[in-house]
């Protein structure tokens, strides 16, 4: 079974005056990286994995947050890894 | 009256003059297992869903219920009639059990569910002796047709095959644990573990 | 710089996320494309379904909606939605969406037996002017109809209701609100003289004891369900009280349940009566003030066609809608014979809940919402059954205060806000105003700016009528929009199928989906929906709220309103007023209906410039002004000053609705009550002032036996209605896979007891039939609906199976709104 | 009289054929086959319950899931709520069920609770299970994902 890695992006809706907060929490996750963020609470994370269940336990983590409304899961894309290094798109 | 019975006293205790031993040996041993063939017999009338369903409190109540549920229609059309849940299948159980149901005749005589509204009050504590005793029999009524030796776990889904492998499996859940309420209405769980 | 594959899968996977949340991508890298094109629009809208008015936020992108989710400032939700509207994104989506205007056609031209064929809207409407200005020459107004319903936005029922009723001068125009409604507005009218609740939502969070009379708002008004829920489970005193004549839903939250024998409510509604007078719980001080006393009308009928024996024999058939002066005293008397020990017998319901119902009434410390919708208005004792609700009401003093509520659902978006309001029924004018009054009518030619006389006294047919009439060949033009009669119309096979394929008739569907109704049309128009228009919906609690169009309709789809407006645009005056009009009224000749209704100074009188920059308005650039704007400008003055106030128009589209009447900016959220309402006078406490002289009327009203009841022949008792997760006849929700999928057909839920005795079981194939009509169906004798012996209860979303087929057509001869829940069906295995 | 009678028999079927053929005309497909609302078609078998607890796609971020599983006798009433006892946050560690969303324990004004809101009690309002039957009609719709590759959905 070829090794893969998982890339994969989270929708973080937090109470706008917890932002900060939530982010510092994710940035405590391991290969974790916030992509982008909004004033309105919303905070884009991005976070690859070697295996699936990763993205599922940080999803379960951030929920689990008191000033989390909500996180999803929108995109998910699982590549062997020898296609991901060194070549250009 | 005290003469009176003093007599039939003295006409009991007096052995028998015409009757021979044998006759009386036989005929007692006919009589027993006469006595013993009817015994059985009431018992056995006893344990069948008609018998239950005869007072309109479990026919309106536990009975209607249970007609929506997977216990009472199926696949396969094996289905379980109320002692196969209730009465013990071993003997001494079941004697010990119809005891107790002793309790229940004078329930049905003061009327102490004789309503929905007085039912369903008293339901927790209803529900609460059947919960313990499968928990304390290890739902072995449970069992008796769901035998976990033959579970074939591959034909079940996903979600019930974690928990049998594993809670059940281990023995540290009962069958009773996580399948309260499945062929009747639920009373207010409040409390109840799992729930 | 150099870019691997897996920055590359971060980038994209960063982008869409971003995206879906709507964030701009500041510094984040842009691979895919800039944040102007990544950005989705967030807009307001009310949800497209049932009558509580839900506000959800709709996603758009590229002239498509890509996401819906409740709306958390909206009031009437916060946040929440029930299934189907969660689901709102993808109904406009389904692949038959009808782009084109189909006609029947065979040599290339029109034949009613033909095969639909694709023409344009100019053709379209050719033919339907043709047949209506023959049918108006030759067959007077009435020979002309229309169909609509509280789907309507409220400019297009008023477009509708004033190009028949001013334009084409006929008052045969009622929408299926009469299905749905009509005995509520009866209720209404009958007991306080004016329409729509006296409380609103907020009650919910007031209330302490709940009764749904019929109704199953677990499933048919699930987020108002979770207010009740909300409040039953956080306050622990708070009860619930179910009544209904099979077991549902809402029985999971109920504290007092109770499965009664169709059409005993009216003995229990009088039974509780009986009780609050022999218990001394009525407030006589209350009652004294503010209620007269008045005994109705009995033997009325039912509503079936006069040739019909029933029908004959009932003695005040002609006068139903009349009362006469009683007195508490006589009315004490009246109800003395239903007593607990009848109400329980005749109703099957145990003495003690009906008692300890009674008492929630009784009980002065309980603050009681009631709340109904088709189980007491699909009805032959419709308006009876709201007449009794009030009664007990007004007996205890719980009404127009927070959480003591009498309190009438709906089932369609704008049931209220347009059918009602508007007035597009065959009687009413907007307003509350009716037909029959000269005074209205001049009032209404005056806002119309029409020449005295251009509204016409005879009234239009009722729907059941509008069918009957069909069919009979007196109605020779028949145009339906936003609703769906084939499939929910009463009795289908005998009076609706056999009316539209009337070769006397042309009959044209407005529709989105090839619906049933559609299928059985002569002409289907494309039409536009939801957020592909302009709109306004207002919902059960008075609450008016609007809505941008945010994408454009498919192919040559177009809106109701544009349809109706185009339409106008086809006739003059001349060709469809009478001359001595006309002579009266010189300047009027040679116009077209359009200049006359809609290009009459007030509907025109806005410019495109008023629109709100970045929405379109596909009717504003065909007509070249604001179309919505002035017709609800227009239309708003016959509310204003007369306890109907609206707000102006662009308030709507920056609140989340307000209830009316809005006075001074503020709006009402308990009328008749002082300090609540400013139509109330300073010093009265409450005052009706739809009655002249302020007091609501408590009505006495007998128990009648339905029209129809099962017998040897046809034994059991036929019951249909609705699921959470469609709406209606499921034109839009069945076309939604999740929706579909969660409830593929339509089953016949039956006892498992009834189904043993039939020798059929879950999942046979059965057949109903009765006095009318068949239809197959799977049974269920298990899922959600717990049905007693002797009643099938069926719903009617499923095209398939078209339980409507076995309905009676028999109504309420006061409202005419028709009962769909009770009549007898013989059940038989197919094998 | 009995030719008469035949006759009349005739007559009456060629009627009663008339008027169904002119009760059904042809007409597009739609929900029902078109052409067919004066017949009775016989009612398609009922579908299983799709039982797999396989997570479907959602449609956006903000569609409640639909329930991957059968839930056959599962009761939620005043009493009890069988879906709380493997989705609550106590709850779903043990039994690996995903944990309803955070949005369910806050009140009508968003603010935090203990426990799961009462107003998300009843569960089904907005979770519905689904059964293996294809889609009715075919929809049409495209999510964010699509409609960025730059699909158009309208024709």
């Amino acid at each position: 079974m070829p090794h893969t890695v998982h890339i994969a992006s989270l929708l973080v809706h937090s109470q706008p005056s917890a932002l900060e907060a939530v982010k510092a929490f994710a940035l405590t996750l391991p290969h974790v990286e916030v992509h982008s963020q909004s004033p309105q609470g919303k905070l884009v994370l991005v976070c690859e994995s070697d295996h699936e269940k990763r993205i599922a336990d940080y999803l379960d983590a951030l929920n689990a947050q008191p000033s989390v409304l909500s996180a999803a899961l929108i995109y998910h894309e699982i590549a062997p890894v020898e296609e991901t290094e060194g070549c250009t798109p | 009256m005290w003469e009176l019975l003093k007599s039939y006293w003295q006409i009991l205790r007096r052995p028998s003059v015409h009757y021979s031993l044998g006759f009386l040996t036989l005929g007692g041993f006919i009589a027993g297992i006469i006595f013993w063939g009817g015994f059985n017999t009431a018992l056995e009338v006893t344990n069948t869903e008609q018998f239950c369903t005869s007072c309109h409190e479990m026919r309106d109540n536990v009975f209607e219920e249970m007609k929506t549920t997977i216990h009472y229609s199926n696949r396969s059309g094996v289905r379980a009639t109320c002692p196969d849940c209730h009465v013990p299948h071993n003997w001494t159980d079941k004697i010990a059990r119809k005891m107790q149901a002793s309790k229940e005749v004078w329930g049905k005589i003061f009327g102490t569910i004789s309503t929905r509204e007085k039912f369903l009050e008293k339901r927790r504590e209803l529900a609460e002796h059947e919960w313990a005793r499968l928990k304390a029999n290890d739902s072995l009524e449970c069992r008796n047709c769901h035998n976990f030796d033959y579970m074939d776990f591959t034909r079940q889904s996903k979600r019930a095959m974690e928990q049998h492998s594993t809670a059940l499996a281990s023995g540290e859940a009962t069958c009773i644990d996580c399948h309260k309420g499945i062929a009747h209405e639920l009373p207010d769980m409040s409390g109840v573990k799992g729930w | 710089m150099k870019l691997t594959r897996r920055d590359f899968a971060k980038a994209q996977a960063g982008a869409v996320a971003a995206a879906v949340a709507g964030i701009p991508l500041v510094e984040a890298s842009n691979l895919i494309t800039s944040s102007d094109q990544t950005q989705m629009e967030w807009n307001k809208a009310p949800c497209r379904f049932c009558g509580t008015g839900c506000s959800v936020m709709v996603a758009t992108k590229d002239n498509q909606v890509v996401a819906t989710h409740g709306d958390i400032k909206a009031e009437v939700n916060r946040g929440l939605n029930c299934v189907k509207g969660y689901f709102l994104s993808k109904i406009m989506y389904g692949k038959d969406r009808l782009t084109k205007p189909l006609l029947r056609m065979k040599d290339g031209k029109f034949d009613k037996n033909g095969e639909f064929a694709e023409v344009s809207w100019d053709q379209a409407f050719d033919i339907m002017a043709e047949k209506v200005k023959a049918a108006l020459k030759n067959h007077g107004p009435n020979s002309v109809g229309m169909f609509g319903s509280g789907q309507w936005t409220v400019w297009e029922g008023y477009a509708a209701s004033k190009l028949y009723k001013a334009g084409l001068r006929s008052n045969n125009i009622d929408p299926n609100a009469r299905h749905c409604m009509a005995s509520a507005v009866m209720g209404f009218m009958r007991t306080f003289g004016m329409d729509e609740p006296m409380g609103c939502y907020d009650d919910f969070e007031h209330a302490n004891a709940f009764v749904l009379w019929g109704s199953n708002m677990a499933e048919m008004h699930p987020v108002l369900w979770t207010r009740i829920t909300d409040r039953r489970l956080s306050a622990p005193d708070t009860q619930v009280a179910v009544l209904s004549t099979y077991e549902h839903r809402s029985f999971e939250l109920a504290d007092i349940p109770m499965v009664f024998t169709p059409h005993t409510d009216l003995v229990i509604l009088n039974y509780i009566a009986n009780y609050l007078i022999e218990n001394d719980a009525i407030d006589k001080d209350f009652v004294a003030k503010h209620t007269n006393f008045v005994k109705g009308a009995e033997d009325i009928g039912y509503g079936l066609r006069p040739t019909n024996p029933l029908e004959a024999r009932a003695k005040n058939a002609e006068k139903a809608n009349t009362w006469e002066p009683y007195s508490l005293e006589q009315f004490a008397e009246f109800v003395k014979p239903y007593t607990l020990a009848r109400a329980a017998k005749e109703s099957g319901v145990p003495a003690e809940r009906l008692e300890k119902l009674a008492k929630l009434y009784a009980d002065p410390n309980i603050r009681v919402m009631s709340l109904w919708t088709m189980g007491a208005n699909q009805h032959t004792r419709g308006v009876w059954v709201n007449n009794l609700i009030y009664n007990i009401h007004l007996l205890t003093g719980k009404i127009s205060q927070p959480g003591n509520s009498p309190f009438s659902l709906t089932g369609q978006p704008s049931a209220c806000g347009t059918a009602r309001e508007v007035g597009t029924f065959a009687h009413r004018l907007p307003a509350d105003m009716l037909i029959a009054n000269p005074e209205h009518r001049a009032k209404a030619e005056k806002i119309w700016k029409l020449p005295a006389g251009a509204i016409q006294d005879q009234l239009g047919f009722h729907a059941v009528l509008q069918s009957r009439k069909l069919k009979d060949g007196e109605i020779k033009f028949y145009w339906t929009q936003v609703t769906n009669n084939m499939q929910a119309g009463p009795n289908v096979m005998e009076e609706i199928l056999p009316g539209w394929r009337n070769p006397e008739a042309f009959v044209v569907v407005s529709d989105v989906y090839p619906t049933v109704s559609a299928q059985a049309a002569d002409l289907i128009l494309p039409s536009a929906m939801w957020v592909e228009k302009e709109g306004a919906y207002g919902n059960a609690e008075r609450r008016t709220q609007f809505w941008h169009q945010l994408v454009k309709a498919p192919g040559d789809a177009k809106s109701d309103l544009w349809q109706l407006v185009e339409f106008s645009k086809r006739f003059t005056t001349d060709e469809v007023w009478p001359a001595e009009l006309l002579d009266k009224n010189p300047d009027f000749k040679g116009k077209t209906l359009f200049d006359v209704l809609f290009a009459n100074g007030k509907v025109n009188a806005f410019g495109k410039e008023d629109i709100a920059e970045g929405y379109a308005n596909d009717e504003a650039d065909a007509f070249g002004f604001y179309l919505q704007k002035g017709l609800f400008e227009e239309y708003a003055e016959f509310g204003r000053g007369h306890a109907h106030d609206l707000a102006d128009f662009d308030t709507y589209h920056n609140s989340r609705g307000l209830r009316w009447p809005v006075v001074d900016g503020k709006e009402t959220k308990w009328r008749y009550a002082e300090g609540h309402d400013p139509y109330v006078k300073p010093g009265k406490g409450f005052e009706f002032y739809g009655k002249p002289d302020g007091k609501a009327l408590i009505f006495a009203l007998p128990y009648e036996a339905p029209p129809e009841a099962p017998d040897a022949d046809f034994p059991f008792w036929l019951c249909t209605g609705r699921v959470i997760e469609h709406w209606h006849t499921g034109s839009m929700t069945d076309r939604v896979d999740e929706l579909h999928k969660a409830v593929p057909q339509a089953l016949v839920y039956m006892h498992p007891d009834d189904a043993k005795k039939l020798n059929v079981r879950r999942g046979s194939e059965v057949m109903l039939t009765t006095r009318r009509g068949e239809m197959r169906g799977r049974v269920e004798t298990r899922g959600r609906n717990k049905v007693p012996q002797g009643l099938i209860f069926v719903p009617f979303f499923d095209a398939k199976r078209l339980v409507n087929k076995l309905t009676l057509d028999a109504t309420d001869p006061i409202s005419k709104q028709t009962d769909f829940k009770k009549c007898a069906v013989k059940i038989e295995a197919i094998v | 009289m009995k030719k008469h009678l035949l006759i009349a028999a005739c007559m009456g079927l060629l009627s009663w054929g008339a008027v169904a053929e002119s009760l059904d005309a042809p007409a597009p497909d739609g929900r029902r086959l078109g052409g067919t609302i004066a017949q009775e078609l016989q009612a398609e078998e009922m579908p299983k319950v799709e039982n797999k607890d396989l997570k479907r796609e959602r449609n956006y971020p903000e569609q409640p899931p639909t329930i991957p599983h059968k839930i056959d006798g599962y009761r939620v009433d005043t009493n009890s709520n069988k879906c709380l006892s493997c989705h609550s946050r106590s709850t779903a560690a043990k039994s690996q069920a995903p944990m309803i969303s955070i949005t369910h324990y806050m009140d009508r004004d968003g603010q935090p609770l203990a426990t799961v809101s009462p107003r998300r009690y009843f569960c089904e309002q907005c979770h519905v299970p689904q059964h293996e039957t294809p889609a009715a009609i075919p929809n049409t719709f495209k999510n964010i994902d699509q409609v960025l590759e730059g699909g158009a959905s309208q024709p």
